[in-house]
């Protein structure tokens, strides 16, 4: 065993075990600080396979991720810091069941097959690859990614924010009135009173 | 070794400013052996600089155990806590600093004991034991985990409706940047104050402020002496802002200045005006930030009546203010900006009409616009009115912006 | 360098700056407000005195744990911060071939930090400061990147030491004349300074650090210096050339540097008011940011 | 290799802030009384607990944050063979600022960075 | 550190994740074993790329796409949360029954 055996067995242990307490722990703050240090532990073993730009980008991409995943834990979750201890789960035994379904089987496949071995060489300058790549072959994905996330962008800001182009979201849409500050147009909708409205 | 090197430290003090403290204790707070510090945490000594009302004592102790140990009491210029026998008293003649420095060196070496707690050591509901895992709580939202109940059930915002937790507490009497002995009841959602409740009014303005303008009821004064104090009120609450927008250096320079001003010594506040104008003081306060109505304004009276636009002052009849052709400088906007410079306008102006006389004197009895404005009666609308809404910073810049007397007319529990 | 020696340099390193801003934050409040200053050498070794001597605070049902690890780990970071960047030509703690993207993660990393920290104590004042600090932290990040990339550009690398190299004709803060300001802005937030502290200000008593007192303080107020002094360290380094100048030995060049970026750090610390969150947000995004493109655009145009 | 030199200065200062953490409290042996608990607030004592469901006021600034930070992965390595790849990669880089500074304007436009 | 051991951490991953996703009421801990089971993908993603596809370019870019996802996911997720719970108040997948009528 050498150096990066051991450190891989240790980030190993640190993903697994701190992937595995995110669904145990009662704080939300916790749970998502948790998952950070899986996605830190996962980064770091990138960085042991030669791949130091992934795994570094995991790390702030997540440490910000995971930083926004606590303010909207703590902002919808009643009881966000597990004052009293609560398990919110549903179908427990079977999704434990499914969980060590899915290992078995995969560690299972993992085990029987043979892969072929074409190690990436030590020297290879792969941040240099991967931008080349960005911006020859696979500049379509490129592209395509960058739109992609504007959209998110534009559809994140429209579904959260309240106030819109068409009055505030929890309002519901109600069309325009016919002159400046008037009753909405087009047909009202039937609320209790509206009943009234069959009898004449 | 530790200690020795701990007993040169300036003196940590967290200060619980009472009423009609004396302008020592300004003095004191200028002096660079001493370190005022934010919270009861950081501080090894509790300063009580003035009197408390006595239901305020209740506070005062829990701020008292707040303290980490080692940590003591210092009474200053007060005819209470004679049932405190550990209570350390310095009578105004002292220097306090050097009283202060041998305390602090007490406390450290240990010759002085520490403290103990004055409220009893007991959680604030009872709680071992009960619930399902022996915290307390019941339930998810409910019991009382480690003593203490979960937040309110949610109401809709008043800014953008989403109904989340709120949290609704007393806040006061003694937190830095908060008008001295005012106690509200606050709803936050988030750091967004929903809605907020007088339960003690702040003390009115203090009795150092009112000196030359009481003496003036009964005799002959001078001119320079009442302006002089004019001016120094106003530096000191140019201090406050000053510190809240993040400048304390700038803020004790103010502090410095109001001292020099009524230690008689001539002074020039240009100077100061234009570092903070230079630092982004007035930028740092957004334009509309408390804005008050004209009907308030009208009904406070005073500068903050002047910042709105009326040039009402009670200087403009006096003979002698006649003669030195006074008249009132006003702002427009009666914003949290147009009280600031308000403040800094009139405090240049009295500055100019003691020098352009400095022998004038004041017949007894004669009406002459106090800092503040006393005479206004007194105003069916509350302080908590203009807080909802605010961010705690923007909250407290606003409540900064008013003098003692018209928070004191605003929060009406207690006369002025 | 051996690395024995190169260790024993960079904490002697770490602990005289923290050291120096607090002499020179004493001497500059002294100098602001018109009075000789205190002992201003020893005062900070005193103030540290008084808060190891102090008794370490609790409230009443803390997230212990995390309480007690923000502030190191805030220090942590600051460390390696300082490691990525070389004394000399030859003598780098960390020599990262992605050292930039590192220093993102730094900066990611001391969201996280502050904001535990805050909330950790189960007090209003600390959520408040934590929540603000988030709202600042998060989009002053973006700009930091921005200008870190402008300055990767002419060096065709993410390594700070090569990043140092690119600069042996012209160092990067005539080359590229804004990013020194934007990234000094940076420092003042990620060690919540003056305009920047919305994390631990005045008027919420103190922030983040309300409920906080004893040896658990000493390591947040150290770790603020820390920080403070990583990012003059990484400025003088990605703008000021670092160890590149003439005539003295590049440690002796570095040290220089640094010191000269930390004072600019302190004096606008000190000079500027601080304005609501929600209009520092505002700023951030619709100022500075774009800001930052105009420097990235200016940045790449040269180096074509 | 680098990553051992980060990762032993890491470990080693959480190590020794946490052990002088741990020394300065056992070196003041003072029980932190009930009292002493008490959240700061000015002398009141709150009613409940802070942890609540804390309203964030800048929740729509994280999600157009997420979706901004993710067009950053995309330009270091970008960044890195910018000379090598020229006028090709000004273009590239024309794009990406063009796509976020619709998605500033957007926002903006939105009012989404202002307190909610 | 084999591709054998790599892709059963990555395995392990997954499987916790999916145990998350299905156990789990609340609508972020149900997106958190989501990102648990990306977190394994990537993991597994990586390790292919470094000992048997050696080092080729698009390797790394099927990483940053599963990371786009990620944030896509996370920023949309949130995003419906939060106008989901604007006109219910509903934090739990049991929450929304009621929009199936």
């Amino acid at each position: 065993m050498n150096v990066t055996d051991i450190a891989f067995w240790i980030f190993a242990a640190i993903a697994v075990v701190s992937g595995w307490r995110v669904f145990c722990t009662d704080s939300m703050v916790r749970a998502s600080f948790l998952l950070m240090l899986s996605f830190i532990a996962v980064g770091l073993i990138m960085v042991l396979l030669n791949a130091p730009y992934l795994g570094i980008a995991t790390v702030f991409m997540m440490a910000v991720e995971m930083m926004v995943m606590a303010l909207f834990m703590v902002m919808y979750m009643m009881n966000p810091a597990g004052l009293n201890p609560m398990m919110m789960v549903h179908q427990h035994r079977f999704s434990i069941a499914a969980g060590v379904f899915v290992f078995a089987a995969l560690t299972g496949l993992i085990v029987v097959t043979r892969f072929s071995s074409n190690p990436v060489a030590p020297d290879a300058e792969v941040v240099v690859g991967l931008g080349k790549e960005l911006l020859g072959d696979s500049m379509l994905i490129f592209e395509t990614a960058g739109v992609t996330l504007l959209a998110t962008m534009v559809a994140s800001v429209i579904l959260s924010s309240r106030s819109g182009r068409f009055g505030e979201a929890d309002t519901g849409a109600v069309p325009p009135p016919l002159e400046p500050g008037g009753e909405p147009a087009g047909r009202q909708p039937e609320q209790a009173s509206g009943h009234a409205h069959h009898h004449h | 070794m530790l200690e020795r090197l701990a007993a040169r430290a300036p003196v940590p003090l967290f200060v619980a400013m009472g009423r009609d403290r004396a302008p020592a204790v300004e003095r004191l707070l200028q002096s660079a052996d001493i370190d005022v510090t934010a919270t009861p945490r950081h501080a090894s000594i509790l300063l009580v600089a003035g009197r408390v009302r006595d239901s305020d004592q209740a506070y005062l102790d829990r701020i008292h155990d707040q303290l980490p140990h080692p940590r003591a009491t210092f009474w200053w210029g007060d005819e209470q806590g004679d049932d405190v026998d550990e209570a350390q008293r310095a009578a105004s003649f002292d220097d306090p600093v050097i009283s202060l420095r041998a305390l602090y060196r007490n406390l450290i070496s240990g010759a002085h004991a520490s403290e103990t707690h004055r409220l009893p050591d007991e959680p604030p509901a009872p709680w071992r034991g009960k619930g399902d895992h022996g915290q307390g709580g019941e339930g998810m939202m409910g019991g009382v985990p480690y003593g203490r109940m979960m937040p309110m059930p949610p109401t809709p915002d008043i800014r953008d409706g989403l109904a989340l937790d709120v949290y609704t507490t007393q806040i006061g009497p003694f937190m830095p940047y908060w008008p001295a002995g005012l106690v509200l009841e606050v709803t936050f959602q988030g750091d967004v104050i929903q809605s907020a409740e007088v339960v003690q009014p702040p003390y009115p303005p203090r009795d150092v402020d009112r000196v030359p303008f009481d003496r003036l009821l009964h005799e002959t004064t001078a001119l320079a002496q009442i302006e002089r104090a004019r001016a120094a009120h106003h530096l000191v609450c140019i201090a406050r802002l000053l510190s809240l927008v993040g400048l304390p250096t700038l803020s004790r320079r103010a502090q410095i200045l109001a001292a020099r001003v009524r230690a008689n010594e001539t002074i020039a506040i240009a100077p100061l005006r234009k570092a903070a104008a230079r630092s982004g003081l007035t930028a740092a306060l957004a334009p509309g930030l408390g804005r008050i109505d004209d009907r308030l304004a009208r009904e406070l009276g005073g500068p903050a009546q002047r910042a709105a636009g009326h040039a009402i002052d009670d200087r403009s009849d006096n003979p002698m203010y006649k003669r030195l052709d006074f008249t009132p400088v006003t702002q427009t906007q009666s914003d949290c900006r147009a009280r600031l410079a308000q403040w800094f306008d009139e405090a240049e102006q009295a500055l100019a009409l003691v020098s352009a006389a400095p022998d004038a004197m004041i017949g007894q009895g004669a009406l002459v616009e106090a800092p503040w404005a006393l005479r206004a009666p007194p105003v069916d609308y509350r302080l908590t009115e203009l807080l909802p809404g605010l961010e705690w910073s923007e909250a407290l810049l606003v409540l900064n912006s008013f003098d003692s007397a018209a928070l004191c007319r605003m929060a009406p529990l207690e006369a002025p | 360098m051996t690395p024995i020696v190169l260790t024993v340099a960079w904490v002697a390193f770490l602990l005289g700056m923290a050291w120096y801003i607090a002499v020179l934050d004493g001497l500059w409040s002294a100098a602001r407000e018109g009075r000789p200053p205190r002992a201003p050498l020893a005062n900070p070794l005193y103030r540290c005195a008084t808060m190891l001597r102090q008794q370490s605070n609790l409230t009443e049902a803390p997230d212990l744990l995390n309480w007690r690890l923000a502030p190191a780990l805030y220090a942590g970071l600051a460390g390696t911060g300082v490691a990525l960047v070389p004394f000399s030509g030859a003598s780098v703690l960390a020599d990262l071939e992605v050292g930039i993207v590192w220093w993102g993660a730094v900066e990611a990393l001391t969201v996280v930090v502050v904001f535990l920290h805050g909330w950790s104590a189960n007090s209003q004042l600390g959520l408040i400061g934590a929540y603000r600090y988030v709202a600042i932290g998060l989009p002053v990040m973006l700009i930091s990147m921005f200008v870190l990339i402008a300055a990767a550009l002419p060096a065709e690398s993410l390594a700070v030491p090569k990043i140092i190299e690119s600069q042996r004709e012209l160092w990067n803060v005539i080359r590229q004349p804004l990013g020194l300001p934007l990234f000094l802005l940076l420092g003042l937030s990620l060690s919540f300074r003056g305009p920047f502290n919305y994390a631990d200000s005045a008027d919420i008593a103190g922030g983040t650090a309300a409920e906080v007192s004893g040896a658990p303080r000493l390591v947040w107020e150290f770790a603020r210096l820390a920080m403070l002094t990583a990012v003059a360290t990484v400025a003088a380094s990605v703008f000021l050339g670092g160890y590149l100048g003439p005539w003295l030995p590049g440690p002796v060049w570095l040290v220089l540097k640094t010191a000269a970026v930390l004072l600019a750090l302190v004096g606008l610390s000190h000079q500027l008011a601080r304005i609501s969150p929600s209009r520092m947000m505002t700023l951030i995004w619709t100022v500075l940011l774009p800001l930052s493109f105009v420097h990235l655009v200016w940045a790449g145009v040269l180096a074509l | 290799m680098a990553l051992t030199g980060l990762f032993t200065i890491m470990g080693t200062i959480v190590a020794g802030a946490l052990l002088l953490q741990w020394v300065a409290a056992r070196a003041r042996r003072d029980r932190v009384v009930e009292s002493q608990k008490i959240p700061f607030l000015g002398g009141s004592a709150p009613q409940t607990h802070a942890w609540q469901r804390f309203h964030v006021r800048y929740y729509s600034m994280t999600l157009l944050f997420i979706a901004f930070e993710m067009e950053m992965m995309f330009m270091y390595p970008w960044a890195v063979v910018y000379v090598a790849e020229g006028v090709k990669a000004l273009a590239e880089m024309g794009m990406f600022l063009a796509i976020l500074t619709v998605g500033i304007l957007y926002g903006w436009r939105e009012g989404i960075f202002r307190w909610q | 550190m084999t591709l054998t051991t790599i892709l059963i951490v990555a395995a392990a991953l997954i499987g916790i994740g999916l145990y998350g996703t299905l156990s789990q009421q609340s609508f972020v801990m149900l997106m958190m074993g989501l990102e648990l089971m990306l977190n394994g993908v990537m993991l597994a993603a990586v390790g292919f790329w470094s000992l048997t596809a050696g080092g080729l370019p698009t390797g790394q870019l099927l990483t940053i796409i599963a990371m786009a996802v990620m944030a896509v996911e996370m920023a949309v997720g949130f995003a419906l949360i939060t106008a989901v719970y604007r006109n219910r108040q509903a934090d739990v997948t049991e929450g929304l029954t009621t929009l199936k009528h």
